[in-house]
């Protein structure tokens, strides 16, 4: 055992890392090794069997992120914010720790608790899936009869239950509301051909042209983007003459081949 | 009792559905069917004799252990056999989706509950709380929800008027906002903006 | 087997769930609690005694016959009837938790496990091992879950006081001490574990 009392992945019985990724997106959805970044870090100082209340920060935090690079796991937000955290330790650690014999708080001292809480987490829930187990070599009555075919017995309902799930109901409607996405994608492509249009009419443009008229908040994004990558790829130049003056775009000068 | 009276007695337990001699015979095919209808006598006159609430019967070309008749009346009356009466969250939810919103049809509860409704819906159905009182405008004409008189008897109120904070609920339990709408409200934006 | 043990019997074959020694009352009401709870230790020695294939636990606060471990195998492999699915580790740590701490907050729950929980959560839910059953005093008023009856059906456990104390684990799920003592206990568990 290691000298932290790492306890393994009740669930998995492979011992190699699988991790499974949404292919077109990249986004990591499901880690069947590691159920988060507290696990992950308990999982490495438990290789390098070091003691919790003292741990390495530096050395950790470097092989964390690199962990966390070997998994795949760059773009899962709660791995980043445990990377960031460690880099932040790993900077405090740096600090000059202050006069002899003075108080020094201990950066490490919040990770250490959330570290031992969640060890004990872990401790239980391997505890829970072996009683699971345990339980489940017993079977309740395969059979059951029909229920007869009474008047149903009495239903419990009292209006301090609904009122609760009316609140329940709201308490769950309104976030998704406050934070909705207005699913319009913008039409960039659209905004580059008009814009590559008018280019091959004319050497230069203004702004109020390449939006086009009557604009829509999602016309003038889109043709925003468009002029940044056509400007990026040098297709086009953006040329402001006097600060907060109008916008000209021009026309990269003909290639020979053209 | 011997082992293999043991065993069958778990297995016939366990059993979903009445168990024939030779599916018994998988449990331990060193043992032979005579073997396995030897054991099951055994059983049959242990519950008989030892004078158990429980009996033997062959039924469907098969075998199960079944509750003895004279109890049967007892175990209805207090209603044993029949699910705790007590309605889940997703139930209550629901129910309170539709209490009110109604009539309400099945998608919009499920926008504002995020999940599906349907095995909820039906359920809520055989329990008489809620019926179909008609159909909505909406492509397919889907099926719409209200609450039952049982539902005020359970409440103890007089009608539906009586739901505490009807109004404000009603509001507040909304479904979140179509796409369409939103768009105007962008497009709203825009003009104010422009 | 007496009458009340034939009957207690023939109650818990029928009922799809643990029964409580209040719910068994109700077959009989003119029999004292004391009586039935003596009945039920005569019927769960007899199960022993008699080498039954069968036994009797207690568990979600009431009774239940189940058979025994030993058959379990060999039921499987007739396909007689199936283990229910294993959970994953995110959700036996959320459940782990939530047990814990109950009544809690997703906040609290994702700051102890260190990853969202929105996902488990319903699962969880969905599968009726947690229910909501308040609201928080923080912003925004946030649902409080706690564990089910079938939580402790799948545990096989009679009531939450069967899990093991907080105290024998460690510091962890108590409230959170001055960082003092917990470098103290740290040391003191890893010492005790090495």
């Amino acid at each position: 055992m290691a000298a932290i009392g790492f306890v393994s992945d009740p669930s998995s019985d492979s011992s190699a890392p699988s991790i499974g990724v949404l292919a077109d997106s990249g986004f990591v959805v499901e880690l069947e090794s590691f159920t988060g970044p507290l696990d992950l870090l308990l999982h490495l100082l438990g290789e390098e069997r070091i003691d919790i209340a003292d741990i390495p920060i530096a050395r950790i935090a470097d092989q964390f992120l690199k962990a966390v690079h070997a998994l795949g796991l760059n773009q899962a937000a709660d791995y980043l914010e445990m990377a960031s955290r460690l880099v932040r330790l790993k900077a405090q650690m740096l600090l000059p720790r202050g006069a002899d014999g003075e108080e020094w708080d201990d950066p490490r001292a919040e990770l250490v608790r959330r570290l031992l809480e969640y060890q004990q987490i872990k401790e239980i829930a391997v505890w829970m899936h072996q009683q699971a187990d345990r339980r489940s070599m017993r079977f309740a009555r395969g059979y059951l009869p029909p229920p007869p075919d009474l008047p149903p017995p009495p239903l419990t309902l009292d209006l301090v239950d609904l009122l609760a799930a009316v609140e329940r109901v709201i308490a769950a409607i309104l976030h998704p509301v406050m934070h909705r996405v207005v699913a319009r994608p913008l039409n960039v492509e659209g905004a580059t051909l008009r814009i590559q249009t008018l280019l091959a009419d004319r050497a230069e443009i203004t702004w109020t042209e390449a939006i086009g008229p009557r604009p829509t908040i999602v016309d003038v994004l889109s043709t925003l983007l468009a002029l940044l990558e056509l400007a990026r790829r040098g297709t086009a130049f953006l040329i402001q003459t006097e600060a907060f003056g109008p916008v000209v775009i021009v026309r990269e000068s003909p290639r020979p081949a053209d | 009792m011997n082992p293999l009276a043991q065993l069958i007695e778990a297995a016939l337990f366990a059993a979903p559905r009445p168990v024939t001699v030779e599916e018994l015979q998988t449990l331990d095919p060193d043992v032979s069917l005579a073997e396995f209808r030897q054991a099951i006598e055994q059983l049959r006159e242990h519950y008989d004799f030892d004078g158990h609430g429980v009996e033997m019967v062959e039924m469907a070309g098969g075998f199960q252990i079944v509750t003895r008749p004279a109890f049967a009346a007892a175990i209805e009356r207090a209603q044993l056999n029949q699910k705790p009466p007590r309605l889940s969250a997703a139930m209550l939810e629901t129910l309170a989706t539709i209490a009110y919103r109604q009539p309400v049809g099945r998608a919009e509860i499920e926008e504002i509950r995020g999940v599906n409704a349907a095995g909820v819906l039906r359920t809520l159905q055989e329990r008489g709380l809620i019926e179909v009182t008609g159909r909505g405008e909406a492509l397919g004409r889907p099926l719409l929800y209200s609450t039952t008189p049982q539902f005020l008897e359970l409440l103890g109120l007089p009608d539906l008027a009586n739901l505490p904070r009807a109004e404000e609920l009603s509001i507040a339990l909304q479904a979140p906002k179509p796409i369409d709408d939103v768009d105007q409200d962008a497009a709203a934006f825009v003009e104010a903006d422009s």
